[in-house]
């Protein structure tokens, strides 16, 4: 049963990303990043990491995912300008076979990692459990991720703002 | 199919973090090198869940908040930008993008 | 396995429970607006002569959805066009799946959720799924390659995504009060009484953030006085490029999320599956008399409603030539077999009465039967406020969530949060 | 022009009251017409009869003579007045020595006719009128729509009569400025009439 759902989720985010980095169209490849966070947020489901899950989903597959389909709307990008970012297959291949090695020498050092059948106990990944940590021990880690964030929204609106 | 173990869950990590990279790598199209970081960083995520789980311990799973928190920061501001120089310059080709070197 | 079964058996029922409030709630916008507009409504269409009110107009209506020609212009992108309108249904039905629609049961060592997904976070969940929904909107918008349906698209996201945030916030305030982000213990603790006699409902100690919810919750479902999305009439939306069974899915959509804001409006504010004053073990222990005075009521009711329905067959008989003129006794036949079924029930019930599994498992059907009662009720809600309000304008209704309902939203966070620190907790 | 907005007092400002008033407006309504659906405006045709004025343009009808031989001399007035060309014609010979021309047809095609009354202003022989009062014209053969002129002469007979529930009206020398024959109590234009009870529902 997992073994079935892992090999379904790690097929669809492969799949994804590949048509990510190959699509044409901007939006093909955004609606095939969507695919893939979502694939994602299923195999943090089945790490057991529930708030993990919901996350994926409120802020990737939702929030930026519909971000990004906004700007390519805004951008209007017309047939002309997308005939212009033919992928250039000559510099294609050469990255592709550079991180295809990268991609298999990393993986030789994976195969011996085992392990993950040992049960977690039962709160493991809750809302609960994870806070008790965001706000104890990575407190000051978590006030400064959330002044970022304010400096990032005045950022993006002052950006916004100037160009127009 | 097998027993998943944690080497499944890394394997899968690489190879979304490479395909990532080649996008990066090879792609002009801001956007679409943007949504290649996306990917790389959803990697990142899904190998620190995966060591989470395997060690019993959420800090993996705290570290991944902040990443989600800043790949959001990380668009928000990256779209502004690519909506800027799209409006200066009615492109989103990053080799066109070579003001400072003329 | 067992925990599983009872979990997709629940998905099922709560989904059965949303489809089947579709038709029921098409019923009540027909009728609904008709008598408050002094109109009669949709009378004729008839199964051997039962007309149940217009609901059969109904049924009719699908009929004509599934078999009408689905139109899809040349010009439009295929793809997305075909998959907006299906993503759009599913989420409305994923939202549903959280939401607790009766007390947990303990059956054989296994305690059963009535909740499809058991999460701790059931509350971002709803959150997480409606974002997605926007996506349906744009992508149904641009699919369609028609610049009234972009613009529509573009509108209604912009207002989905500008009304999240005031439905996001103004919940936190419960969140405060409540103490946790699961949808079932938010309901249990609302059995508790406040000053030993109002309910702990949501609404009573945080009444402003269930208005904002309110409020935000029918601009979130693109309904009057918020629905410039549709337009029907004057604004072109996202989906004037739809038609048969493609349209059919935007409009049960619209529906399903109707039905999912009201129970969340319920769970959240109003109570959930709790019945007010009979808290669970309250409500096993006197199983017996709850259902003998049920069966009172029904038997009354039905009574009542019969002697009207043989007033009514009789002026049927009158009117009309054709099956239609059997209508009232059929009525009356079945409200008479309603009230001896209610006779019957008591008279097995006195006999022997309800306890141990058998009066936990009436305590959740009568719980069940509370929940649907309250959705019912604001779903009616939503209808009667759609044939009151007028529309909108698009910059007043920006300004009202970005001026008022957000500030507004963060102002109850904050007198929440200060008055429960004075509270102690 | 600049129309001054009324200034609002502060619970109305904040609009939760006025959609409270709102709502009761509309629920009163909604509970009014629930209990007394009898009183409700809407007309239950065909069960109940439309209300129609008297002097309504209803289908044609041909007119007669004291014989029962047709007024219409075929002089092709009406069907050179009809915009929608509904209308169709062949004369013939009569056999009168008064009379120069009668039809030997006279079918209008009432999917084409537009109801604008044209030809009965302009006949010379008061021989087509429109005041028949159907107009209610129902079929599911696109036939049926082309009326002969046996139908339009048969429907000044009893069957008529009978349908419109007065008199005759067709006198030779009647003053057509007012309707005809036309009671004391209906002088508002609408025929009162016993409304039949109106189906309920639930």
């Amino acid at each position: 049963m997992d073994a079935v759902l892992f090999w379904i989720l790690a097929g669809l985010s492969v799949v994804g990303g590949l048509v990510v980095i190959t699509g044409r169209n901007p939006l093909a490849s955004a609606l095939a990043l969507g695919l893939v966070l979502i694939a994602i947020a299923g195999l943090f489901a089945m790490l057991s990491a529930h708030l993990l899950f919901i996350l994926q989903l409120l802020v990737y597959a939702g929030a930026i995912i519909v971000l990004i389909v906004f700007v390519i709307m805004l951008l209007d990008l017309d047939d002309r300008r997308l005939g212009e970012m033919k992928i250039r297959w000559g510099r294609f291949g050469v990255s592709a076979a550079i991180c295809l090695v990268a991609c298999v020498a990393v993986l030789r050092g994976v195969r011996g990692l085992t392990g993950l059948r040992e049960p977690v106990h039962a709160s493991f990944g809750t809302v609960t459990d994870v806070s008790r940590l965001l706000f104890g021990p990575y407190l000051v880690q978590f006030e400064i991720l959330g002044l970022i964030l304010l400096v990032g929204i005045l950022g993006a609106v002052v950006l916004a703002k100037r160009g127009g | 199919m097998g027993e998943v173990t944690l080497g499944h869950y890394i394997g899968l990590s690489v190879v979304l973090f490479f395909i990532g990279a080649l996008g990066v790598l090879s792609r002009k199209n801001a956007l679409i090198v943007l949504m290649s970081i996306e990917l790389m960083l959803n990697a990142a995520n899904l190998a620190f869940a995966a060591f989470a789980r395997r060690w019993g311990q959420v800090d993996g799973h705290v570290v991944v908040i902040f990443v989600i928190a800043i790949a959001a920061v990380e668009a928000a501001i990256g779209l502004a930008i690519l909506v800027g120089i799209f409006r200066n310059r009615q492109t989103v080709d990053l080799d066109d993008m070579t003001a400072l070197n003329e | 396995m067992p925990t599983f079964l009872a979990h997709a058996g629940t998905v099922v029922l709560v989904w059965i429970l949303s489809l089947s409030l579709v038709p029921v709630m098409v019923w009540f916008e027909r009728k609904g607006s008709a008598y408050m507009q002094d109109r009669t409504g949709p009378n004729r269409a008839a199964v051997l002569g039962i007309r149940m009110g217009g609901l059969i107009h109904t049924i009719a209506d699908v009929l004509k959805l599934i078999f009408k020609e689905d139109v899809t212009p040349p010009q439009v992108n295929r793809f997305y066009y075909t998959l907006a309108p299906f993503l759009s249904m599913m989420i409305a039905l994923l939202t549903f799946i959280v939401i607790p629609i009766a007390d947990d049961l303990e059956v054989g060592g296994h305690l059963l959720h009535w909740q499809g997904l058991k999460i701790d976070a059931g509350l971002i969940w709803i959150f997480a799924v409606t974002t997605i929904g926007t996506l349906a909107m744009i992508l149904a918008g641009w699919g369609s390659n028609n610049r009234y349906a972009l613009l529509g698209g573009m509108r209604s996201s912009a207002q989905m995504i500008s009304y999240e945030l005031a439905l996001g916030l103004s919940v936190i305030g419960v969140l405060l009060v409540y103490g946790t982000l699961d949808l079932n213990e938010m309901v249990r603790q609302q059995g508790e009484l406040v000053g030993g006699f109002l309910p702990k409902w949501g609404v009573v100690v945080q009444p402003l953030a269930a208005l904002l919810f309110m409020t935000a919750a029918v601009a979130e479902t693109n309904r009057t006085p918020f629905d410039l999305p549709e337009g029907e009439s004057e604004i072109i939306g996202y989906h004037v490029e739809y038609s048969s069974l493609k349209f059919a899915l935007f409009f049960m959509a619209e529906y399903v999320n109707v039905v999912v804001s009201a129970a969340l409006t319920v769970t959240l504010f109003f109570g959930g599956w709790q019945i007010p004053w009979l808290p669970t073990p309250v409500l096993e222990a006197n199983a017996t008399s709850v259902l003998l005075v049920t069966c009172a009521g029904v038997l009354l009711l039905s009574l009542a409603l019969a002697m009207a329905s043989v007033r009514w067959s009789h002026r049927l008989k009158q009117l009309y030539t054709d099956a239609r003129r059997r209508e009232g006794d059929f009525w009356t036949v079945v409200l008479l077999l309603q009230a001896a079924l209610a006779v019957l029930v008591a008279i097995v019930v006195l006999a022997n009465p309800l306890e141990g599994l058998s009066s936990q498992i009436f305590a959740r059907v009568a719980q069940f039967g509370a929940f649907l009662g309250k959705v019912t009720f604001f779903a009616f809600l939503f209808i009667w406020i759609r044939w009151t309000l007028p529309r909108f304008r698009y910059d007043q209704l920006m300004n009202l969530g970005w001026k008022s309902l957000l500030p507004l939203a963060l102002l109850n966070i904050a007198v929440t949060a200060v008055v429960l620190r004075w509270l102690g907790r | 022009m600049k129309v001054p907005s009324p200034r609002l007092r502060w619970y109305e400002r904040i609009y939760l009251w006025e959609i409270a008033r709102g709502m009761v407006v509309t629920m009163r309504h909604m509970i009014r017409n629930l209990f007394r659906q009898r009183e409700m405006p809407t007309v239950q045709w065909p069960e109940e009869p439309k209300h129609l004025p008297v002097r309504i343009k209803g289908r044609h009808r041909l007119t007669v003579r004291e014989d029962g031989s047709p007024k219409c001399v075929a002089c092709y007035m009406c069907a050179t007045a009809c915009p929608a060309r509904c209308i169709h014609i062949e004369a013939e010979e009569s056999p009168e020595p008064t009379i120069e021309k009668v039809p030997k047809a006279f079918d209008i095609d009432m999917l084409r006719c537009v109801f604008c009354g044209y030809c009965v202003e302009a006949c010379p022989e008061d021989a087509i009128r429109m005041d028949t009062g159907e107009v209610s014209i129902v079929s599911d053969n696109r036939d049926d729509f082309i009326f002969h002129m046996d139908f339009l002469l048969r429907g000044s007979g009893e069957e008529w009569k009978k349908k419109r529930g007065r008199p005759e009206p067709v006198e030779e020398d009647e003053d057509l400025s007012s309707p005809p024959d036309t009671p004391e109590e209906t002088r508002d234009g609408y025929r009162r009439r016993e409304r039949p009870p109106v189906p309920s529902s639930w």
